[in-house]
Order: C-alpha cells, then sequence, then structure tokens
C-alpha cells in the first residue's frame, strides 16, 4: 500500500487533488481510497488530505499517519506545522516552490534524503499560466507522477477529463502536461548529475 | 382498513359513535312566537305571515294569506292607523316597517290582477243575517261566506261601505277602491240589499228565515254640544258633513270654516272643508296637541295643507260670521279649566266632530240585551244577551276604526260559525309574544322605511285626489323585507350553520329544521344567534 | 373586489342562508350538500369556536376544490376532539402529525401530489395559534417563503386551549390565563409588541392573505374560496372564540366575536402579495368593554377594583387597528 | 458500473436509483453532498419525476417527509448530528405513524462542545424511535443499503435509517460498483402504500390514541422489527441474486470460527479492525471479528450464535452511554446473557478522534489479556483528564473543561501566548 498525504490550505485544491489521484489509481485499475482530514474547511486555513493505493481493497480507516509521499502545496505551511510527520524513510517530498530546498531553509533535510526522491516545482506558477488561477493541485499531481512514477501522466489528464471540461479542463490537462515534463526533465538531469 | 396501521389511522367520519347529546343540560327547541304585528293589528292578520311569502315577490300568496283574515287590504292600507306599525320591532332598530303601505299595495295589486277569493266551503245550509255593510258587516259575512254559511246583508243606506264611504274623505280612500274589494265579497256569494233599515231584528230573522244575526249598524248620529248661537251662525256635525260628500250636493261651509272637536273627524272635515274651498279651516280643541286623539301624522298632513288648529280653546258663543272663544288652561291634573280670557274667530259655519252615536232602535224589544253608554255590550264571543244575535263595529264598546270593525267582523263570524254547529270557538292558544330582546337584529342589514309618495301640496289642497300614493313593486319588496320576521322560523339556515356539531337537520324549502339531539350538546349557540327568536332552550329533565 | 355583502335582501343578509339567493350565491354552510368535513360526535366542548370555524373553513374547501382536498392538521384541540381512537369526525383525508410541523407535513402533501401530476387535489393544513404562531412559525415561515402550493388556517383562540388556556404570541395584552394570572400591579398578560401573524405572512410577500371570523360566514367563506382559486402559499387566521379560555357563555361564541371585528380589537381585511386589499368594515362601532366585560379572562379589568386605564391602552390598540386598516366606513358612504 | 468516487456522490446516485418522488435537504454537514447532488440531479431533469424541497431546518425536512409519504410518494433526506437531534420529534412521529420514508445518517457527534466529526452518537440517540438502523461498513455497502432501505421500509411501513460515518464514508474516493437502473428496478418495485391520503379514500391519520389501545400500538411496532429480522435476511440474499455483492443482512462475521477472542463493532472502522486483525492472526492471536449491520431491529440471536464459542469479547463502539458505558455494548451483552462470556466495552473515536492500528493492536492484545476494565476509553488523553478533575477538586470555578484540556495539551493559542 502507498500512502500519500498533501498539505496545503483551503482554496488550493488539496482535497480535490488526493481525489484526483485516487481516481487516476483507479483509472490504472488499482484501489484507492482518497478522504480528506474532515475539518471545517476554510479558505487560506491548513488542509490535509489522504490518499491510499493499493492493488487489494483498502478497509483501513486510520488517518495517514506514516506517508509514502507528501505533497506540500503551499510552503509557508512549513514553519507552521510539522509537515514532515511520520514520512517514511525515504519517502517522496514534492513542494510548491520555485525555490530550492536549500533556499526555503530545507537544506538540511534534503541532505540526509536520497535526491530522487525529492523535487520542488513551480505550481502555482503553471496554474496561473494555463489556467489563469493560483491553483497549485493539477500541476503537482503531474508533477508527483513524474517524481515518483507511482501514476502515469494519461491517468492524471484521464482523471482531469473526469473532473473538468472545457477550458478548464484543457488548462489543467496542459499545465499538468508541462508539470510532468518540468519534473521529468530535472529528476533526468539531476540523475546524470 | 386492517392493513392500515391499528389505532393510529382511522376511518373517516365515525366519531357519529359518539352521541355527545349526552352532554347536554339544556335543549333547544323551535318555537313560533307571536310577532308584535299580529299581535297589534284589531283584525287579527297574520302580518309576518304575509309578508314572508311578500318578500319572495309571491304577491298573491301574500295576498291570500293576508285576506284569510281581512277582506280589505287595499281599504285598509290606506285608512288603518296601523298599531302594527306602532308595535313593530324594527322600530327599535331604525324605523317600523311599512306594513300598512305594503298591505295596499296587495290590495291594490289584486284589484289590478282581478284577483278572486277561493270559492267557499261547502254550504253549511246555515243563514246569516247581517245588518249593516259597514267593515264589520263586510268582514263578517265575507268570513261567515268562506265558511260556507249563506249571508245576507241588509242596509239601511244607498251604498255599502258605511263609515269607510261615509266617514272617510275621498283623498285618503278612493271610492274605486272601496268599491272593488266590496264587490269581491258579493262575489262570494253574498247578498247585499241596500236601502233596507233592519227596523226590528227579531222580526227581520224571523221573515227572512236566518239562523243567526251580525249587528253592525254603526255610529252614525253625530255629537251635539250646546253652543248658544244666534240664527245665522251654520253648525253643522261632521258625520252629516262627510256624509254628504258622497251626495251630489256638496255641503256649503262657507269661506271660513271652524271645526270643534280633536279626532280623526275633526281633521278629515277640517281638510274637506280646505279643499271645497274655504281659505281658512280653523280646528278649536280644547286641549294640547299632545292630548289630541287624532293621529299625529293625520294633523301633520292637515297642518301641511294649511289647516289651522287653535289649542286650548273651546267656543263659547257662535254669532253672526264669528265665535268667541275662551282660552283654556291645563291644570296640575292635565284637565282644561276656563281662563277666564276671550278672543273672536270669523267663521262661516262651525263643523261639530265630538264623536258619534248609535242608533239602537232596531233592538227594540229585543231581551236579554244589555246597553250602556249608548252601546251594545257583548260577550267575549261578540253575541249580545239575546242567543243568536251577534254585534260588533262601532255599535259594541271598542275604539272606533275601520280595522276594529273588520277584527269584529271576523271574530264574530267564528263564534256565529261555532254556535251555529253548537260548539264553542276555542281559539288557539296565544303565543308568547317575540318582544324586541328576543331577536338578534345583527342579521338584518340596515334598511331605513321606504317613504310613500305624497301627492303635490297644492292638489292636496284643492282636490280630492288620493293624498298618498302607494309603492310601486321594487318599494314593496324593499319594504317586504325589511321584516325581522319576529319570533317565527323564515329559513335564514343560521341555526343550521351556527351549530358546532351539525346537529340541525336542514329539512327543505318551506320544511323548515329540526334538531339531532343525539348530538346536540345544547351550547345554545342556535338560539342566540337566531335573527329572529324562533328557538328557545328548555332545561333537560334530569 | 374585496367581499361585498349581500344587500338587496334584507330580512338575513347577515345569515348563514338566505331562501332568496341564486343557488350559486348561497352559502356552502346553508346547503344540505355541504360535506360537514368535521362530522357530529367531535369531542369540542360546548360552544367550542374552532369546530365550527374548522368546519366553516373545510366546507368552503371541500366546495372549492370540488371535493379533492387533503387536510393537515397540528396538534391541538382541534385534533384531540376530532381523533381520539377509534373515532375520528374527518370526512376528509386527514394528517396530524406533530404540533409545530403542519406547514411542513402540507409541504410535503403538495409535493406529493405535484409529482404524482394529481394537481387538482389542493391541500389546507390548519392549526391553532399556539401550533401556528408559536411552536410552528419556522415551518409556517418556510412553507410562506418558498410558496408551497398550501392554505393555512389558524384557528386563533388567543391561548394554548388544550393545555388548559395558557398564555401564547396571540393572547391579547391584560387577558388572564393560566400562566398569566390577575396578579400583581399589572394583572394578566403582559403589554408587549405584538405578533401580528398576518402580517408577518404578507412581509412574506405571498399571493393571499387574511383574516376572518366566525362571526362573518360569508367573508369567511369568500376568502377560502377566494384564497382556493389561487396557488402558491395562502394564509387565513380565522378568530375562533373559546367559551372556556375566554370565559364566556358557550353560546355566546359568535357574539364575542362579532364584538372583537366591531370594536376593531381583531380588524377583518385581506391582502394579495403583501399589500391590502380589502377589509370587512365595522357595522356598528362599539367601545372595546362591551367586548372585554362578557369574558372573564378580562374580569380583573372591572368589578370592585376596575383598571380604567387598562381598558383605555386596550381601546387605544382597537381604536390603532381601525385607523390602520380603515375599519370604519367614511362619513360620507 | 465501477467507479470511483466519493461516498456522497455514490449514495446520492443510489437513492436517485430508488426513484424517490420527494427529497427534502437541510444543509449539515456532513450530509451536505449527499443532497446537494441530488438536488443537481433533479433541477437538471436527470431526476424525474421528483420534487426536491429546501427546507428551512431538519425538523421542517422531517416534516414535510412524513407529509409526502403519507400521500404516496417515495420520500428521502438525510441528516446528521444535530440536524437529527432537532428533528428528534418528527422521527418519533414518523416512525409512529408508519411511514416508510428512508433517511441517511451521516453520522457525527452531538454538540457540546461543537464538533463536526464522525462518531455515533446521533444514530443511537434515536434507537428507540422505532426506526430500523442500518450501518455501513464502506461506500459501497451505503449504495446498497439505501437500495435495500426502501423496499424494508416500504414492505413493512416503518422507517429505515441508513448509517454511514460521516466524513470517513461520506467524502472519502473510493472505488464504488453502481449499479444499473435495471437492477435496482427489478429488485425495488414502485412505492405501494399501506395507507394513504386520498380524497377518494379518505382516512384519517395520526389519532390520540389513549391508553386503552396505546401499548398495542407500540407492541406492533416492536413486532413489525421482530418481523424485520427475517426480512432484512430475505432482501439481503435476494440482493445477492439481483447484484451478485454480500451486502446488508443482520452481521458479518470475520475470521472468527476458532476465535477466543472477538471484537464487535460497527460502521467503517470494521475495516481498520479487520486489518489488525488480519496482522494479530499472522502473529498467531485467535482473535476475530462480529460487524453489526442491523443495528435496529438488534439481532439477539445472531450476535449470539456468532460469540457463544469465543471466550471473551469487546465492543468497541463511537458512542457513549454517559454514566453508563456504551451503547451498543449494553446491546450486545444482553444477547449473550447467561453465556458466561467476558466482556469488554471500549469507547473510541468519539468526536472524530482516530482509531489508529497501532492502538487497536494495544487494546485486543489487553483484551486477550482480560487486562482492563469493563468501560475503556481508547486514546483517552488520561493525563489531561486527571490535571481537570484534580483542578476541579481545587476550585470550584476551574474554567472551561475543554479549554483547559487545549491548554493542558499545550495546543490551544493561550498556551502560546497567554
Amino acid at each position: 500500500m502507498f500512502q500519500v498525504r498533501i498539505h496545503g490550505r483551503g482554496g488550493q485544491g488539496v482535497v480535490t487533488a488526493t481525489e484526483m489521484l485516487s481516481v487516476a489509481a483507479f483509472e490504472e485499475g488499482r484501489h484507492a481510497q482518497a478522504f480528506p482530514s474532515f475539518g471545517s474547511e476554510r479558505t487560506g486555513a491548513p488542509v490535509v488530505a489522504f490518499c491510499r493505493i493499493d492493488d487489494k481493497e483498502i478497509r483501513l480507516r486510520e488517518p495517514i499517519m506514516e506517508p509514502d509521499a507528501l505533497i506540500i502545496q503551499d510552503p509557508t505551511l512549513l514553519h507552521q506545522i510539522d509537515v514532515f510527520a511520520g514520512l517514511k524513510t525515504n519517502g517522496y517530498v514534492l513542494i510548491n516552490t520555485h525555490h530550492s530546498f536549500e533556499e526555503i531553509g530545507l537544506g538540511d533535510f534534503a541532505r540526509g534524503h536520497p535526491p530522487e526522491r525529492l523535487c520542488t516545482l513551480a505550481a502555482t506558477a503553471l496554474g496561473l499560466k494555463h489556467i489563469g488561477r493560483p491553483i497549485p493541485n493539477m500541476p503537482l499531481l503531474a508533477g508527483f507522477a513524474a517524481l515518483s512514477g507511482l501514476i502515469r501522466l494519461e491517468s492524471v489528464v484521464k482523471a482531469i477529463n473526469q473532473k473538468f471540461s472545457g477550458k478548464i479542463a484543457e488548462g489543467n490537462v496542459a499545465a499538468a502536461t508541462e508539470a510532468y515534463e518540468s519534473v521529468k526533465k530535472e529528476m533526468e538531469e539531476r540523475a546524470h548529475a | 382498513m386492517s392493513s392500515k396501521p391499528f389505532a393510529i389511522t382511522l376511518k373517516p367520519g365515525t366519531s357519529l359513535a359518539n352521541l355527545t347529546g349526552t352532554w347536554r343540560t339544556a335543549r333547544p327547541q323551535y318555537v313560533d312566537r307571536l310577532p308584535p304585528c299580529n299581535h297589534a293589528c284589531p283584525a287579527g292578520e297574520n302580518i309576518q305571515g304575509w309578508l314572508f311569502h311578500a318578500e319572495s315577490g309571491d304577491y298573491e300568496q301574500a295576498w291570500r294569506v293576508l285576506t284569510i283574515s281581512n277582506p280589505l287590504p287595499a281599504v285598509m292600507g290606506r285608512v288603518c292607523y296601523h298599531p302594527c306599525e306602532t308595535a313593530c320591532n324594527r322600530g327599535q332598530l331604525d324605523e317600523a316597517v311599512g306594513i300598512n303601505s305594503v298591505e295596499r299595495f296587495l290590495g291594490d295589486e289584486a284589484i289590478k290582477r282581478d284577483w278572486k277569493f277561493d270559492a267557499p266551503a261547502a254550504a253549511s245550509g246555515k243563514k246569516v243575517l247581517v245588518v249593516g255593510a259597514g267593515p264589520s258587516g263586510l268582514s263578517a259575512a265575507y268570513h261567515l261566506a268562506r265558511m260556507g254559511h249563506r249571508v245576507e246583508i241588509q242596509e239601511a243606506g244607498p251604498l255599502a261601505g258605511g263609515m269607510m264611504r261615509f266617514g272617510i274623505p275621498k283623498y285618503r280612500l278612493p271610492r274605486e277602491v272601496l268599491d272593488a274589494e266590496v264587490q269581491r265579497i258579493l262575489d262570494l256569494g253574498v247578498t247585499l240589499k241596500l236601502n233596507s233599515k233592519v227596523v226590528n231584528i227579531e222580526q227581520s230573522m224571523q221573515q227572512g228565515g236566518f239562523d243567526a244575526a251580525f249587528l253592525a249598524v254603526g255610529a252614525h248620529i253625530g255629537k251635539r254640544t250646546f253652543i248658544p248661537a244666534g240664527d245665522a251662525t251654520k253648525i253643522v256635525d261632521a258625520v252629516s258633513v262627510l256624509r254628504s260628500m258622497e251626495g251630489e250636493d256638496k255641503p256649503m261651509l262657507g269661506r271660513r270654516v271652524v271645526v270643534y272637536g280633536g279626532g280623526n273627524t275633526a281633521i278629515d272635515v277640517a281638510r274637506t272643508a280646505k279643499r271645497l274651498g274655504a281659505t281658512e279651516a280653523i280646528i278649536v280643541y280644547r286641549r294640547t296637541r299632545e292630548k289630541m286623539p287624532a293621529h299625529d301624522f293625520e294633523v301633520e298632513e292637515a297642518l301641511q295643507e294649511g289647516v289651522l288648529i287653535k289649542w286650548l280653546s273651546t267656543i263659547k258663543q257662535a254669532g253672526e260670521g264669528e265665535i268667541t272663544v275662551e282660552k283654556m288652561a291645563l291644570d296640575e291634573k292635565g284637565f282644561p279649566q276656563p281662563t277666564g280670557e276671550f278672543e273672536t274667530l270669523a267663521a262661516d259655519s262651525v263643523v261639530l266632530a265630538l264623536g258619534q252615536d248609535v242608533d239602537l232602535s232596531l233592538l227594540d224589544g229585543l231581551s236579554g240585551l244589555e246597553i250602556k253608554d249608548g252601546t251594545v255590550q257583548v260577550a267575549a264571543n261578540m253575541m249580545t244577551g239575546h242567543p243568536g244575535i251577534f254585534a260588533g263595529g262601532d255599535m259594541v264598546p271598542s275604539e272606533r276604526t275601520v280595522t276594529v270593525g273588520v277584527g269584529h267582523g271576523k271574530k264574530a263570524a267564528r263564534n256565529i260559525d261555532a254556535w251555529l254547529r253548537g260548539i264553542a270557538y276555542e281559539p288557539g292558544p296565544k303565543h308568547e309574544i317575540a318582544t324586541f330582546d328576543k331577536l338578534n337584529p345583527w342579521y338584518y342589514s340596515d334598511a331605513d322605511k321606504t317613504v310613500r309618495p305624497m301627492l303635490d301640496i297644492i292638489r292636496r289642497q284643492t282636490s280630492f285626489d288620493e293624498v298618498q300614493g302607494g309603492l310601486d313593486e321594487t318599494n314593496a319588496l324593499f319594504e317586504a323585507r325589511r321584516c325581522l320576521s319576529c319570533g317565527n322560523c323564515f329559513e335564514c339556515d343560521n341555526c343550521y350553520g351556527v351549530c358546532p356539531d351539525n346537529a340541525v337537520i336542514k329539512l327543505g324549502p318551506g320544511k323548515r329544521f329540526e334538531f339531532n339531539y343525539d348530538y346536540c350538546k345544547g351550547c345554545g349557540l342556535c338560539v342566540v344567534e337566531c335573527p329572529c327568536g324562533a328557538i328557545k332552550m328548555v332545561p333537560e329533565d334530569i | 373586489m374585496p367581499y361585498q355583502p349581500v344587500k338587496f335582501y334584507q330580512t338575513g343578509t347577515f345569515t348563514v342562508g338566505n331562501r332568496l339567493l341564486a343557488p350559486d350565491e348561497r352559502s356552502v354552510q346553508s346547503s344540505r350538500m355541504r360535506s360537514n368535513s368535521i362530522n357530529s360526535g367531535h369531542r369540542a366542548c360546548q360552544g367550542c369556536g374552532e369546530a365550527l370555524g374548522a368546519r366553516y373553513a373545510i366546507d368552503a374547501a371541500m366546495a372549492a376544490s370540488d371535493g379533492q382536498l387533503i387536510a393537515v392538521n397540528a396538534t391541538g384541540c382541534l385534533e384531540v376532539f376530532s381523533t381520539p381512537y377509534p373515532e375520528s369526525s374527518w370526512q376528509v383525508p386527514w394528517i396530524h402529525s406533530l404540533f409545530g410541523n403542519a406547514p411542513a407535513v402540507a409541504t410535503g402533501v403538495a409535493a406529493a401530489m405535484k409529482v404524482k401530476g394529481r394537481q387538482e387535489v389542493r391541500v389546507v393544513a390548519q392549526g391553532g395559534d399556539g401550533g401556528t404562531t408559536d411552536i410552528g412559525f419556522g415551518c409556517l415561515s418556510g412553507m410562506f417563503e418558498r410558496n408551497d402550493d398550501v392554505l393555512y388556517i389558524c384557528y386563533d383562540n388567543e391561548a394554548y386551549m388544550n393545555t388548559g388556556v395558557q398564555r401564547s404570541s396571540a393572547t391579547p395584552p391584560a387577558a388572564r390565563t393560566a400562566t398569566t394570572m390577575p396578579v400583581g400591579p399589572e394583572p394578566g398578560n403582559v403589554f408587549g409588541q405584538g405578533k401580528n401573524v398576518p402580517e408577518i405572512a404578507m412581509a412574506h410577500g405571498i399571493p393571499y392573505v387574511a383574516t376572518a371570523t366566525v362571526a362573518d360566514l360569508r367573508d369567511l367563506e369568500y376568502k377560502v374560496r377566494k384564497a382556493m382559486s389561487m396557488h402558491g402559499a395562502r394564509y387565513i387566521q380565522i378568530f375562533v372564540p373559546c367559551p372556556l379560555g375566554f370565559g364566556t357563555a358557550s353560546h355566546d361564541t359568535i357574539r364575542i366575536a362579532r364584538l372583537a371585528r366591531e370594536t376593531g380589537m381583531f380588524p377583518v381585511f385581506e391582502a394579495e402579495h403583501g399589500e391590502v386589499t380589502g377589509v370587512l368594515k365595522i357595522r356598528h362601532k362599539v367601545a372595546v368593554e362591551e367586548y372585554l366585560q362578557p369574558q372573564k379572562r378580562f374580569a380583573h379589568l372591572f368589578g370592585k377594583h376596575p383598571h380604567p386605564e387598562t381598558v383605555a391602552r386596550l381601546q387605544a390598540i382597537a381604536d390603532r387597528n381601525i385607523r390602520k386598516y380603515g375599519l370604519l366606513e367614511k362619513e360620507s358612504d | 458500473m465501477l467507479k470511483q468516487t466519493e461516498g456522497s456522490k455514490a449514495v446520492a446516485e443510489a437513492i436517485a436509483l430508488c426513484r424517490p418522488e420527494v427529497i427534502c435537504a437541510y444543509p449539515i454537514s456532513p450530509q451536505t453532498h449527499i443532497v446537494e447532488a441530488l438536488g443537481e440531479m433533479v433541477k437538471s431533469g436527470e431526476l424525474t419525476p421528483c420534487e426536491f424541497i429546501n427546507v428551512e431546518s431538519e425538523f421542517a425536512a422531517m416534516s414535510v417527509a412524513i407529509g409526502s409519504s403519507a400521500a404516496g410518494a417515495r420520500s428521502y433526506t438525510a441528516t446528521a448530528s444535530q440536524g437529527l437531534l432537532f428533528m428528534v420529534e418528527a422521527v418519533y412521529n414518523a416512525a409512529g405513524l408508519g411511514l416508510p420514508i428512508v433517511m441517511t445518517v451521516a453520522n457525527r457527534a452531538i454538540g457540546a462542545p461543537i464538533n463536526i466529526w464522525n462518531d455515533h452518537s446521533d444514530s443511537l440517540s434515536q434507537r428507540d424511535s422505532g426506526w430500523m438502523q442500518l450501518f455501513a461498513e464502506t461506500n459501497q455497502e451505503a449504495v446498497d443499503l439505501h437500495i435495500q432501505a426502501f423496499r424494508l421500509a416500504e414492505e413493512l411501513s416503518m422507517p429505515v435509517m441508513v448509517c454511514m460515518d460521516g466524513f470517513i464514508l461520506t467524502h472519502a474516493f473510493e472505488r464504488v460498483d453502481i449499479p444499473s437502473q435495471e437492477q435496482v428496478d427489478s429488485y425495488l418495485p414502485p412505492f405501494d402504500p399501506r395507507q394513504v391520503l386520498d380524497p377518494a379514500e379518505p382516512v384519517s391519520i395520526g389519532a390520540m390514541v389513549g391508553p386503552e389501545a396505546f401499548m398495542e400500538v407500540k407492541y406492533l411496532a416492536h413486532a413489525k422489527q421482530m418481523q424485520a429480522l427475517g426480512l432484512i435476511q430475505q432482501l439481503a440474499s435476494e440482493f445477492r441474486t439481483t447484484f451478485g455483492r454480500d451486502s446488508g443482512g443482520l452481521v458479518r462475521t470475520y475470521r472468527a470460527d476458532d476465535a477466543e477472542t472477538m471484537v464487535v463493532a460497527m460502521g467503517s472502522v470494521l475495516g481498520t479492525i479487520k486489518d489488525t486483525v488480519d496482522e494479530m492472526r499472522d502473529e498467531g492471536h485467535k482473535i476475530g471479528v462480529l460487524g453489526i449491520t442491523s443495528y435496529r431491529p438488534f439481532p439477539q440471536r445472531e450476535v449470539r450464535a456468532a460469540l457463544q464459542n469465543c471466550k471473551r469479547f469487546v465492543v468497541l463502539e463511537k458512542s457513549l452511554a454517559v454514566g453508563m458505558g456504551g451503547i451498543a455494548a449494553t446491546d450486545v451483552r444482553m444477547a449473550v446473557t447467561g453465556s458466561g462470556l467476558k466482556g469488554f466495552t471500549a469507547i473510541a473515536g468519539l468526536g472524530g478522534r482516530a482509531i489508529p492500528k497501532a492502538s487497536l493492536h494495544r487494546l485486543f492484545r489487553e483484551v486477550e489479556q482480560e487486562d482492563l476494565a469493563p468501560v475503556t476509553f481508547l486514546d483517552l488523553d488520561r493525563d489531561a483528564v486527571n490535571k481537570q478533575l484534580e483542578r476541579e477538586k481545587q476550585t470550584r470555578r476551574s474554567g472551561p473543561i475543554a479549554e483547559n484540556i487545549l491548554y493542558d495539551k499545550g495546543i490551544s493559542s493561550t498556551a502560546k501566548f497567554g
């Protein structure tokens, strides 16, 4: 079972991101369970959502306390809550920022972690670019696909097209594709480095 | 039902099993109370009864109910002083119902449409002599005829009608109206013998083979009083003046006429004098207007027509072209006392209107009679002390009006009928009077009395045209519908409507209602909300 | 056009029936064919205004809907006296659920009829003043706001009579109830701000709002008929005196209702879409004393230690109603 | 059709397949997504004929459903928590009147303190309301139970509550097989009401019933629920035939054959319990699970049969009878009266407190050892409550409890800055 935890703020599509992740996994024939942290969600407030992916039925209903992967949709949260709590050794971390881990004060953390499991992505900018709104969730999801290889970009695109239609779907797909390519490229570059 | 939830879901209307009548401590009962108008009517008319039909526009039926008691509605509708209206409960609400005017409308309608009385009941084989064709005699003849008796009227005068013809001026009662109603009575088969004065009643009965007689000769002898007078002064009595109005030669009263008296006759004569061309018609009366026996409306009409009245005055002396009157003053008991002050009035003639006496000569020698104050005493059944001879009208002690006379005729006829059958007439039980407090007047809309059109004042002063007009159909209907139907159900459905327990059964048009005592809880709403007081509460026997 | 009293026939102009009217002008209550929606054998007190008002109103609604009517009833006297197991007095399909939910239940019935394509079936909800102006008020307002196709009829007897005469928000000032006893310096119910539910109903802008009394049957029937001719949320508040709660003789129920109207204490009017379109004028204006004195619930205002100043305040309320609704005929009329 | 979808959306689709005619909606978390989805389906014309009524309160929601059901329309509503309590009077009334309304309860705690998270306090407060209560373990089961609920309700003319854990199920995206309209139509016939308001055949519904018949009315409601015990099983079996899936029924056991320790629970927590039990079984523990689907009627016979071969059991429930202990536990213990079984009650997950596998491992081991109090509270912060109890002993005005505990736990703002 693979467990993903996404941190963000109300309004950034955190819950949608886990749902889309679960849909993408479902599209690949896998079992998935996405659920929010069940707060009274308010725009701007810290939000957590979860997604489990497995090859068999998922019965577990506890919150994800030891995630295999973390997606941080808002780097400002890093200074507010312990987003890394319970992260498995060598777990994936994807952070929405155009800075490096070093630049956002996570140099120490990054140095103790396998580099192929870490990535930052300027997802908000991609959202603005393709959708016209600072929504980073779909680019991040695609970036996560690229980072982890857990799901394919086509599945993310499928999930997007199920959820959205028209211009918004197109924008999201474009943003996701660019994010996927960007992360893929960075990871390849890093592998060669 | 069994498939439906037990107890919570019920069949409709099943509460009929719960007989709430057992809750009752008092029960409502429908009653017929006596309307004050009926009670007050000297002719015993069922006024509420005939107005009920008039309300629906069924004038013929109204007329038929009316004429059960009174064969002369067109006359009565003109000359009756309508004590019914004085008694009418509506007077306490706004104004009394114009019963008299509706009666006249019905009477006129009957003449116009030539309605006839229903044919008499099967002939009884009995024969009754009626003496006098005045209101009382005509009424008795009518009732007796309808009861199946053979009736013959012997009238001393040249025309039927009595005081209706010889006492009441034309401008109050056009003669064609009187003639029509008399003729309708005669059409029942009543024989009328005119110019046939009965001089000895026993003899007349024997000669004619009559089984009973009703005497109604009226009071036609004008009372006189002593007034010192010169030869030149013309002093006549009112009855003579009015009677001569029916003849070819109208009475010559001069330009200045003084009428002495305060009754309706005094007014009639004064108004007649005015119409005959008098420039002055002065009534001299010894007391005040309040004490005057003449009806207020007649006084009022007379004054409108220019008749003058000298109150608190007596005639002391009549000279040539003038009279001397003495002023009076009321003492503490209200009696007029002479003051010693005198004045003179110009007068070409003095008409005495001081009442009338009865000519009782036809009774001379008749056994068993009691005569008192110039009138014949009769028992409650209108029979004189002489078996088989009944009397009524002005010749017996009573208020001397046409209506009373008609009432006497009806009452006498019933008693004569009973007497002829060898039984005693038992009037039905008198119902309790439907007094105003028994009514719930809320339910009647506000509707003021319809005023009958009045003849133009100039024409009234110069002609004998009828002063008061009749109601037209719309007005009559309106007026009839002002009746409160006191004490008698008029099927307004109030009891049926206001019962919270649906315990009033409506039986359908004309059939009224009945109570369903199985469910009536005795709340009394129907009693209080009955507009006309036709329901009363009576305690249950518990 | 507001209600026009029959004028041409003076005898019985204001009575239930009238033998001279054309059949189509006759009142429902005068008909032998009236539905008697609430049947004999119910257990209402003698002279119950509510039992009477309910039959008046529901029969009229039955006539107007050609018998296609479903009635919903709030808890209260009407419900209790009409349906004690095993007997029901109702001859119409009828449901009672709770004290405070009749408007909502009626909404449900109307929704069911709509969804089943049976829009000829009309829905009436009914309750007392407690069930309407107090506990059922939320549901009532919701039903109004959604403009659900329900005619709600409030039988207003100005207190919780079913439970033993306790104060409701419809209880008039100074009235004695079991919870506003005539003791202390200001005996009886408080002079509050009032809760004029017909006006609150009007504020919802619903198609029709009217008040009526059991003393004015033809007006009442006219209003029910008019309400039934419309769709959407409609409200009629009918003044129904309660002999027990008012402390009046059982035979005085209608008289008291009449006096409530004639004094101006209970203004009778109608409104469409929030605007008053007609008032039933006072015929013979009387002082409030005439209305108050026959009622034991106001007895403490009179007698040995009278409260004329309180009577004057009540008169002021009546006068305000008269002014506000124009209850008097103009002098020139 | 298999779908990855939100639990609420799946339930909404299932409800739509049941062809409801009147839906009443009032917003309260966490049931809102269900009625929102239904509202959209009605408005778009996808679900027709159906009246969707936005009422002004839960009390009105149930009341509207009472009216529409009594008038013969298949009626549905959903609520949770305070909303359920706000409609309680009408909840009892619907049952008393025998109206086959189906209602989803998205289980949520009851305040105060106000809390929007999941536990079972709301449904269980309506234990005696006369409604049948079915608890879903998964969103698939939630879908299936709603379809069964309409049949159950309408066959008996009694209302049914389908209980699903708020957020945990309602807001969870997971795989759900949504049946086809044909399947549902073949399983669920049109509503043929046992009583109906109809001018053609008037009845009076909702009479006042006195002492002479009230007991009988109540007994008949009880008898109906006893009938339902058989019917629920029959409906589950028919459901399997039509839909090819096991769903519903009265109870379900898991690895219970040779279990010496049994864990009894309701709702979605059964999944976590099963995972825990699997792990313990792997370690050789003889432990099994009894899931109760039908809480009302309560299947005493089946519960007793499922537990009769074990040595001890613990009822883990998301509800608390304050001053007594477990609510469901009381029923379970009643079912095994006289069996000599050792029974424990674990109160867990109140107000959305997570029930992690780790805690369950610890609890189940203590149960195996019979080394715990008869009523125990899973993951209770003993420290915080003890401090408060101590404070209350010392001062009368010891301040608000919740605030104090947050302060003790160091997570309140006053802790940081005060």
